[in-house]
């Protein structure tokens, strides 16, 4: 009982950081914070599912440990060089947008960068 | 104008189609499988008469792969197979052609992204070792030469592109040219053994076993080799212009 | 054995990649390969069950008195081609898996396999269309040829549902007048595309007058003669022909369309190209008919069109801006091969023009007549002209100098000769070409019995079918 | 009503001819190819489905054969390698004429190709 209570709950968990993937996606701005929100909920999302998933069904369990781990290797450097390839080819920041570390930006204050 | 012409040319078409095409095609679903070939094939039982073929029990079967797919593409209509890898090879002849003749020889090149390059020596040899698995396993399970192959050319790519002084050498052509000829010979040495070409003249063992199927996991594993390889010279090829 | 014909061709084709030019030494004999093997080891009415799986459920190769004779003209053109044109690196690998695969689209006895043969063929005539950086029209080729692909998987896919397998010999069991006419649309857009027949066929000549040797030789001819035996197999041979007037009147349209067309070219090249949309339209037409007298005539139509163009073809590749006048040895297969075309007596043109009216006359068919003559009436106008024009060219010394001077500039070395600017191999291909147009213009025979037997079996199904049930389902 | 998977595929199929012959630029009439591939794979495999039949592979799962139709599945696969081999061929043509004349537009190609000859 308590099982299936902390499974389905992981996986109700993991839906809702896909709808707020979904949402970030709709609702962000410019393609830096569009590609934070979705992947961090992307990854937190599948992590949570499949370890719902692997302690609903033990023979799944480990499995599902190892999606998690290739997950966790991929998805965020995937995520980075994606991010970089957006900014070397200077994609166009938001106006609320405060910092850029790299400075290699135009406009600080945003606006649009061609 | 072209818009106008456009959804006339569509709209005929689907109206073939819908009108004449849909009622002459069985209801999803509702298929007959007894008065298809697929039936016999299924049963493993063209040559022979019908038994129920059941998992790690039947045992040398005229085709011992568990995988029925696996068993049409390379066994039971293997010389399609052979067209389609003649196919594939042929585009990537005509691609290296058509790059070799871009009158720019310019290489495209790139600032190297350093948590790219770090996690590609950690994770390309897992993606290797998928793609291998998945052309040895292709009797066994979903995947195949075809699969498999897609994903070692994907970890040349990955290769490629977090290494900006990766090539891709002479090596692979030599790959491309001895898994090719070696389906060929595969086929030609059932015609010696059996008078047949592209015969399976190996034992089939037990549905299910990894070491099964006659012939399947080798012409397999020579197409997986192949198409690697073939890949890798595409992508190498639009690489180096 | 039958399989030899393919799985040599092959061989050789994936043992020349690593060393480019390997695979054009290895051309010439293959196809000699392949001829020997036809003539001496090999007979008419034999099937080869690949992988001994039976019939229906495997893939059965036949070599029947239909397939055979195309095979032998087929490997005969691969062989002429083979000493004729100047093959650049890689492209001896690819016409040897071309060769494996026209060998294959006629020996195989299966829907989906002629389909993946059908697209090896395409594949390489969409690389062999781009030669000489003409990559615009092999585009157009590639798309109108990706709809005809996709056409033909759906006819096969559907042969597959209806009768259960895709073998061609069971196919014909399928004989409801609801469903055989939705097939058969299918394969005719197919062929349509790709025998150019006038609005499907519009990439044509784009692609043929890229002036390059391989080009319209591999798809004017070889691919042709093919893919007219594939046209031949489905619609006389395992189905009948749905609507016969259809295919008919089409065909009739482009012949017209493509002579207004080549009348109007300023180029050779693109004139010719128009004329092989003519000829093979007038092949398609005929065969529409479904009459033995008929087929047979068009057959031996098809015969002398593709020697003719053959050596119009190749020697206008190698023509460039040049006369006859340094070359007289060109300059006659060039008059003997339009003079072909035409239909001029004491050539083989004539012998197709005649035995094709004369079964067309009988069977009390004039529209079709009308329009060849007609059209032999603008051919004879523009060949002629071209003809004459060849001939009496004055040869513009300086400006080939300037060329040669302009092209060593940049690094080509190749145009040297201007005398003898044919080469050796593809002059006597030529000459011993139009020699044959000759012969078969005195001795007609020779190829007509051929094309009567071809004829006289395609024609009747049940040997066909005999052949393959002989095993039994 | 139950058919509907093959209304979805023709209707793809429709969208694949509509893109063909609308389209202009050159890129977008290779894609339509594409799409026509796709819509055709989709209605092939469509046409192998007994209702309640699994996927045809000997398992542990499906240790006897309750199988869709597998054959059209292998014929698929054929279509889709036939169809990466001429999407590549495609694309790479289409490197070429945009070398050659500067746009994959027929017009501008039209108008490059009048004033080089």
């Amino acid at each position: 009982m308590l099982r299936e209570m902390v499974g389905y709950s992981l996986v109700g968990i993991g839906a809702f950081f896909y709808f707020l993937a979904g949402l970030g996606l709709l609702r962000m701005p410019d393609i830096y914070t569009k590609l934070q929100a979705s992947t961090k909920a992307t990854t937190l999302g599948t992590f949570s599912i499949a370890l719902g998933v692997g302690i609903l069904d033990f023979s799944f369990l480990g499995k599902a440990i190892l999606l998690i781990a290739f997950v966790a290797l991929t998805n965020p450097v995937a995520a980075s060089v994606m991010l970089r390839a957006a900014y070397k080819n200077k994609a166009p920041v938001c106006k609320e947008t405060v910092i850029d570390e790299c400075g290699t930006m135009v406009d600080g204050n945003g606006g649009d960068v061609k | 104008m072209r818009r106008v012409w456009a959804i006339l040319v569509a709209g005929v078409f689907l109206y073939f189609l819908v009108g004449q095409f849909l009622p002459i095609i069985p209801t999803f679903g509702n298929v007959d499988l007894f008065a298809r070939v697929a039936f016999d094939i299924i049963n493993k039982s063209t040559t022979t008469n019908y038994n129920a073929v059941e998992f790690k029990k039947s045992k040398d079967l005229e085709d011992g792969s568990a995988n029925v797919v696996t068993s049409i593409v390379v066994n039971y209509r293997s010389f399609d197979t052979l067209g389609e890898v003649s196919v594939l090879f042929c585009a990537a002849i005509g691609v290296g052609i058509l790059a070799s003749m871009l009158k720019s020889k310019k290489r495209i090149e790139f600032e190297e992204h350093k948590v790219l390059r770090i996690s590609t020596g950690i994770v390309l040899p897992l993606i290797l070792l998928f793609g291998a698995y998945i052309f040895i396993h292709g009797h066994l399970s979903p995947g195949g030469g075809f699969p498999g192959g897609t994903t070692i050319a994907l970890g040349v790519l990955l290769l490629m592109l977090s290494n900006n002084e990766f090539k891709v050498t002479n090596v692979a052509k030599y790959v491309e040219q001895s898994a090719g000829a070696g389906y060929v010979v595969i086929g030609l040495m059932g015609m010696a053994i059996g008078g047949v070409f592209l015969m399976n003249f190996l034992p089939t063992g037990v549905v299910g076993n990894l070491f099964s199927a006659g012939v399947v996991p080798i012409v397999y594993t020579f197409i997986g080799f192949k198409v690697g390889a073939e890949l890798s010279n595409v992508i190498s090829d639009l690489r180096e212009g | 054995m039958i399989a030899l014909l393919i799985a040599v061709p092959l061989v050789f084709a994936f043992a020349s990649i690593p060393h480019e030019r390997l695979g054009r030494y290895f051309l010439p004999f293959v196809a000699m390969f392949n001829l020997v093997c036809l003539f001496f080891f090999m007979h008419p009415e034999q099937i080869l069950e690949v992988g001994k799986w039976p019939a229906a459920y495997g893939i059965a190769l036949v070599l029947d008195n239909v397939s055979y004779p195309f095979l032998i003209f087929v490997n005969f053109l691969i062989l002429m081609m083979s000493l004729s044109a100047t093959l650049e690196n890689r492209y001896g690998t690819l016409l040897l898996v071309l060769t494996a695969a026209v060998n294959g689209i006629m020996l195989t006895g299966d829907f989906f396999n002629s389909f993946v043969f059908l697209e090896i063929i395409s594949v390489i005539a969409y690389i062999v269309a781009a030669h000489k950086d003409n990559a615009l029209g092999a585009f157009k080729y590639l798309i109108f040829g990706g709809i005809g692909g996709t056409m033909y998987l759906l006819g096969a896919v559907s042969v597959y549902v209806k009768s259960g397998t895709l073998n061609m010999a069971y196919a014909s069991f399928i004989t409801d007048p609801m469903v055989v006419p939705t097939i058969c649309i299918f394969f005719l857009i197919t062929f349509l595309v790709e025998l150019k027949v006038l609005p499907l066929g519009l990439w044509a000549p784009d692609v043929y007058s890229n002036g390059s040797s391989v080009t319209p030789i591999a798809l004017g001819s070889i691919v042709t003669v093919s893919l007219v035996y594939l046209f031949s197999r489905i619609f006389l041979n395992i189905f009948d022909l749905p609507n016969p007037q259809l295919v008919g009147i089409l065909a009739m349209v482009s012949i017209i369309f493509s002579e207004l067309g080549a009348l109007k070219q300023k180029g050779l090249g693109r004139a010719l190209s128009f004329a092989t949309i003519s000829g093979v339209s007038t092949v398609v037409a005929a065969l529409s008919m479904r009459e033995s007298e008929i087929t047979s005539a068009a057959y031996f139509y098809l015969f002398n069109d593709v020697v003719s163009k053959f050596i119009l073809f190749t020697l206008f590749a190698y023509l460039g801006e040049r006369g006859f006048k340094s070359n007289k040895t060109a300059g006659i297969a060039f008059t003997f091969a339009s003079l072909s075309v035409v239909g001029f007596p004491m050539f083989a043109g004539f012998w197709a023009k005649y035995y094709l009216l004369k079964a067309l006359f009988q069977v009390n068919s004039y529209a079709l007549p009308a329009i060849i003559l007609i059209a032999a009436v603008i051919e004879a106008g523009y060949l002629i002209k071209w003809n004459v024009e060849l001939w009496y060219k004055e040869e513009d010394r300086e400006k080939d100098r300037e060329d040669v001077e302009a092209e060593k500039a940049e690094g080509v070395e190749e145009v040297e000769e201007v005398e003898d600017f044919v080469p050796f191999g593809a002059q006597v291909v030529t000459l011993l070409l139009a020699l044959t147009l000759v012969v078969v213009g005195f001795m007609p025979g020779l190829i007509h019995d051929q094309t009567m037997s071809i004829a006289n079996h395609v024609l009747d199904f049940r040997p066909y079918l005999d052949l393959i049930l002989k095993g039994g389902m | 009503m139950s058919n509907i998977i093959y209304y979805v595929s023709f209707i793809i199929l429709g969208i694949g001819i509509y893109g063909i012959v609308s389209q202009k630029n050159l890129f977008k009439q290779l894609i339509s190819l594409s799409i026509i591939d796709t819509a055709v794979n989709i209605f092939i495999v469509a046409l192998g489905y007994v209702e309640w039949g699994e996927a045809p592979i000997y398992s542990t799962i499906t240790p006897v054969a309750n199988f869709v139709d597998p054959l059209p599945q292998a014929l698929v696969l054929t279509a889709i390698v036939i169809g990466v081999g001429i999407l590549a061929l495609g694309s790479v043509l289409l490197v070429h004429i945009n070398e050659k004349y500067g746009s994959l537009d027929p017009d501008e190609i039209r108008d490059t190709r009048e004033v080089v000859e």
